[in-house]
């Protein structure tokens, strides 16, 4: 059964992302990319991910989608076609996707309660997180604490991307502001 | 959007609640799904819907530049710091377990900093994010 | 069965290459970050499929639940989702630079420009 | 307090960035990098003398020991990676000062000299791990502010640059983490050492085999093997002079520390030389990029982009003695990550001097420089003769082994190889020379004349380096021997 509603969320996920690849309208191209987001999130919570749905959800349909409709306001929304057909890209989508089929095929089945993930190093969490940390949601206990030197590094990640825009976006005003009161933003002859 | 009155009256009633929904996460996140990041991107949307009904200017007088960049380097520091507590209690990097006299209280301790450390600095990166893009008006 | 048992890994990889064809053949730079999230999303399911245990409930512990499934890959993707999403800003972030500077996000008008500078 | 050495090597530097932010005024960031820079050279130095000897140093983060918890793991290859990473900081940071209050706007001071302290926790923090996941961690973090780094660059390009980089930097790090979770998913588990173990009886698994593809596709992206370079010259002509020093002499070289990492302590000699053809594949594509990037480079005219294709080719030189599969091959790669960095390093602060100077770096802006500016020219003159490999400079020493590997193999055709690419690098390193020595300068516009001693000082410690290393070369190939036997012993 879940299998089959699995099936069915992944066949609409590939639906959209083609339509994705197809449509030229950009804000379409970003309101479809947040329904592909959700559609994922859905599919994590059949998958038992109810944490990675829940930040995907945030990220995907919510963080994403606010972004990219806010550069779309200040870029142009359409995009052109193409003048070459991409045989190039075609040629590499197709080799490396065919390598991974490859490789799918001596991966365990499908939810497979023997397959060596689910029998080293996962069972010890599920069995003793709780006990050690006191925390009843084992993604937490091993996020924040057998993993969490993994977390500081994503903290590190998104303070690395904070930087990062304001490297490149904060100041150098080129453009006219509405509000010109900030005093911290003078134009800058370097932009 | 700022002369519609609706939405602003909305937003005056439901930004709170956002706010308290992101603390709720925030904390509970040992027993059902959620923690720091998710808590910190809700916190920072009540922020990022504030700027977006009452304009950015009024965003920035509630969380100015300079306050929120402090936060990002914060929250980053909070984190990093509870492993140098550590290793000053005489554990490992990160270990848990000596931040208390009792094992099991420490690793409750140190999962909550850290996780209070996280959220700080998703939702000031978030907020910061937010106010540079809407800044780049055409 | 065999075949049931991985036919949920590959139309991964067909949602996986479906996200690359349109970062790697699409000229359009927003177009391009859309298509990173698709291709990287697809590799978070990717994981969360490997997690995935038949009969298991969500890694919360709980009283009466016996199967769980895997934690651990939930726990990498939560981290890979936050590096998706950096990425995506950051990217985005150089997309409106680039547009001020250029006036332009076709990747082969600005390769043009490039080339006459 | 040594024992916790280890962690503190990362968390330094990454403690430093946020401190950056905090005390942004005045040089105060600066002085933070500085610190955190010097400390992370001193502690790498420590624990290479730790480790010297074949000892493996093994720290469990948050006191959970591996496989639950992530686990670092020192020998000494990581070790003598984490002292060229720290060191070539250290060295280009008191540069940094005078050039980055000319490149880059004052009041964004503060948040540059944080991503410079991210790259190098990015890169440490690769370079020290002993757990997969992890390592992708901190490749994004040394990804992430490289592209914002480069992208502060003056000239437009910077920022297409930085974007192409972004988007084949993130296709090469996805494809990592895409064999990282097939790895995972046959062996259920992420830590190298465990790997190693679990990894042999499943050598014939096809999904092994693909996970070995993605892993090694990702890395050789982000080392930037021809064919996969493109993004590095652009992003290596128009970073800030610091960025493209710092980035030339250290970012491709951890990736290459990595592909030797997975391709030797996790998958293992066995299957990558004997069941996958890599070594004929490196080979191949070595050979070929060592030829077209040497080529290509001659044709230049901003001669940032002559050295960014110089670099693309020394990658080739460096990959080669990797296919070799020998212990003289490795040695000589390993060796010239070393002397590369030093040189590339040495060259890019040249440019970085004459940028300071001249404001760019085209090679008509270089005529009668040998006169006006001829401390910086003889450093250049000096990286140079390193670059083709003339005997007494550090060039030389890792051309040597790198023809003596090939030569063990009975791979003659190689040697001639390396010995005529030699050549076409004398062709473009003279092409800058007859330039700046034998050319009058322009009758119009300022007088140039050499920068400050506080850029100077740096240029000349590392362009010392390439003729101490060309001379005494105990330690730099000592080092690089040991690294080799250790690896090719623990197959």
């Amino acid at each position: 059964m879940i299998l089959a509603i699995d099936i069915a969320l992944l066949v609409m996920l590939a639906v959209v992302g083609i339509a994705i690849i197809r449509l030229r309208n950009l804000f379409a191209v970003v309101m479809l990319s947040g329904i592909y987001s959700l559609l994922m999130a859905g599919t994590f919570v059949l998958l038992d991910a109810v944490d990675v749905a829940f930040t995907e959800a945030a990220v995907g349909a919510g963080i994403s989608t606010v972004l990219l409709l806010g550069v779309l306001t200040l870029t142009k929304s359409r995009e052109k076609i193409p003048v070459t057909t991409p045989i190039l890209p075609l040629v590499t989508v197709i080799v490396t996707g065919g390598l991974l089929i490859y490789g799918t095929w001596d991966l365990p089945r499908f939810g497979d309660p023997n397959a060596p993930a689910h029998r080293h190093v996962a069972p010890e969490y599920l069995a003793e997180a709780t006990h050690e940390t006191g925390a009843p949601n084992v993604v937490t206990a091993v996020l924040a604490s057998y993993r969490g030197y993994d977390t500081l590094g994503e903290v590190t990640v998104i303070f690395t991307a904070g930087i990062g825009v304001l490297l490149l976006l904060s100041g150098s005003g080129v453009l006219r502001r509405r509000d010109p009161e900030t005093p911290d933003e003078k134009p800058k002859s370097t932009a | 959007m700022k002369h519609h009155l609706i939405p602003r009256v909305v937003a005056k009633l439901t930004i709170p609640g956002i706010l308290l929904f992101a603390l709720y996460v925030q904390f509970h996140g040992d027993y059902g799904p959620g923690g720091g990041f998710q808590a910190g991107v809700i916190f920072g949307a009540g922020f990022i819907l504030y700027g977006l009904i009452f304009g950015l200017q009024n965003l920035r007088r509630v969380a100015p530049p300079a306050v929120t960049t402090a936060f990002i380097a914060i929250g980053v520091l909070v984190f990093a710091g509870v492993g140098i507590v550590s290793q000053i209690l005489g554990g490992n990097y990160l270990d848990y377990d000596v931040l208390a006299a009792d094992p099991h209280a420490g690793q409750h301790i140190g999962i909550l900093v850290v996780e209070l450390g996280v959220g700080i600095t998703v939702a000031a990166v978030m907020i910061t994010i937010f106010v540079t893009f809407a800044g780049r008006e055409r | 069965m065999e075949v049931l048992g991985h036919f949920n890994y590959w139309i991964v990889v067909v949602l996986m290459m479906i996200g690359f064809y349109a970062l790697i053949a699409r000229g359009n730079l927003i177009k391009k970050i859309v298509g990173l999230n698709i291709f990287q999303a697809s590799v978070f399911l990717l994981f969360i499929s490997f997690g995935k245990v038949t009969g298991g409930s969500a890694p919360i512990i709980a009283e009466g639940i016996e199967v769980y499934s895997n934690p651990l890959p939930h726990v990498l993707i939560l981290t890979a989702i936050v590096v998706g999403v950096a990425t995506t800003a950051l990217g985005l972030a150089l997309v409106v630079r680039i547009n001020e500077r250029y006036g332009t996000i076709e990747e082969t008008e600005i390769a043009q420009m490039d080339g006459e500078s | 307090m040594i024992s916790q050495l280890p962690a503190l090597q990362v968390v330094i530097p990454l403690i430093g960035a946020p401190l950056c932010i905090i005390l942004r005024r005045g040089a105060l960031p600066w002085l933070v990098a500085l610190l955190a820079s010097w400390v992370a050279l001193a502690m790498a130095a420590t624990l290479l003398s730790q480790v010297g000897d074949g000892e493996v140093i093994s720290y469990a983060v948050g006191g959970w020991l591996a496989p639950l918890g992530i686990e670092y793991r020192i020998d000494v290859l990581n070790a003598y990676m984490m002292l060229l990473v720290a060191g070539t900081s250290s060295i280009v940071l008191p540069f940094a000062y005078k050039s980055v209050a000319k490149e880059i706007p004052e009041e964004k001071h503060y948040l540059f000299y944080s991503g410079f302290l991210l790259m190098l926790t990015g890169l440490l923090g690769m370079a020290i791990t002993g757990d997969a996941f992890n390592v992708f961690v901190f490749i994004e973090i040394s990804s992430l502010s490289s592209y914002a780094m480069i992208a502060m660059g003056r000239d437009r390009r910077a920022l297409s640059a930085a974007f192409t980089y972004l988007v084949m930097g993130t296709v090469g790090a996805t494809f990592f983490l895409i064999g990282v979770g097939l790895i995972y998913a046959v062996t259920g588990t992420l830590n190298m050492a465990d790997l190693a173990d679990r990894l042999p009886p499943i050598y014939e698994s096809r999904t092994v085999l693909a996970a070995f593809a993605f892993i090694s596709v990702g890395i050789l992206l982000k080392l930037a093997l021809f064919p996969l370079h493109l993004w590095l010259p652009n992003a290596y002509t128009y970073a800030p002079s610091v960025v493209t020093a710092f980035l030339a002499a250290t970012a491709t070289k951890v990736a290459l520390y990595l592909l030797l990492r997975f391709g030797y302590t996790v998958f293992g000699a066995d299957f990558v030389f004997d069941i996958v053809p890599s070594s004929q594949v490196l080979l191949a594509l070595a050979l070929v990029g060592v030829v077209v990037a040497s080529t290509v480079a001659i044709f230049q005219n901003d001669v940032k982009r002559l050295l960014a294709y110089s670099s693309v080719a020394q990658v080739g030189y460096i990959v080669l003695g990797i296919s070799y599969a020998n212990v003289t091959g490795l040695t000589a790669s390993i060796v010239h990550i070393f002397n590369h960095a030093a040189t590339k390093g040495a060259l890019f602060l040249a440019m970085g001097c004459i940028a300071y100077a001249a404001g760019a770096c085209r090679l008509e802006s270089f005529a009668g420089l040998g006169k006006r500016m001829p401390m910086t020219m003889a450093a250049f003159v000096i990286g140079g003769l390193s670059l083709i490999g003339v005997p007494l400079t550090a060039g030389f020493v890792s051309k040597w082994y790198l023809v003596l590997g090939a030569l063990e193999k009975g791979w003659w055709p190689v040697a001639v190889v390396i010995l005529a690419t030699s050549l076409l690098a004398a062709v473009y390193v003279w092409r800058v020379v007859e330039v700046a020595y034998f050319r009058d300068p322009p009758a119009e516009g300022p007088v140039l004349s050499d920068p400050p001693f506080a850029l100077l000082a740096p240029t000349w410690i590392l362009t010392g380096a390439c003729v101490y290393f060309g001379i005494e070369t105990s330690l730099s190939v000592g080092f690089a021997e040991q690294a080799a036997l250790f690896l090719m012993g623990g197959s």
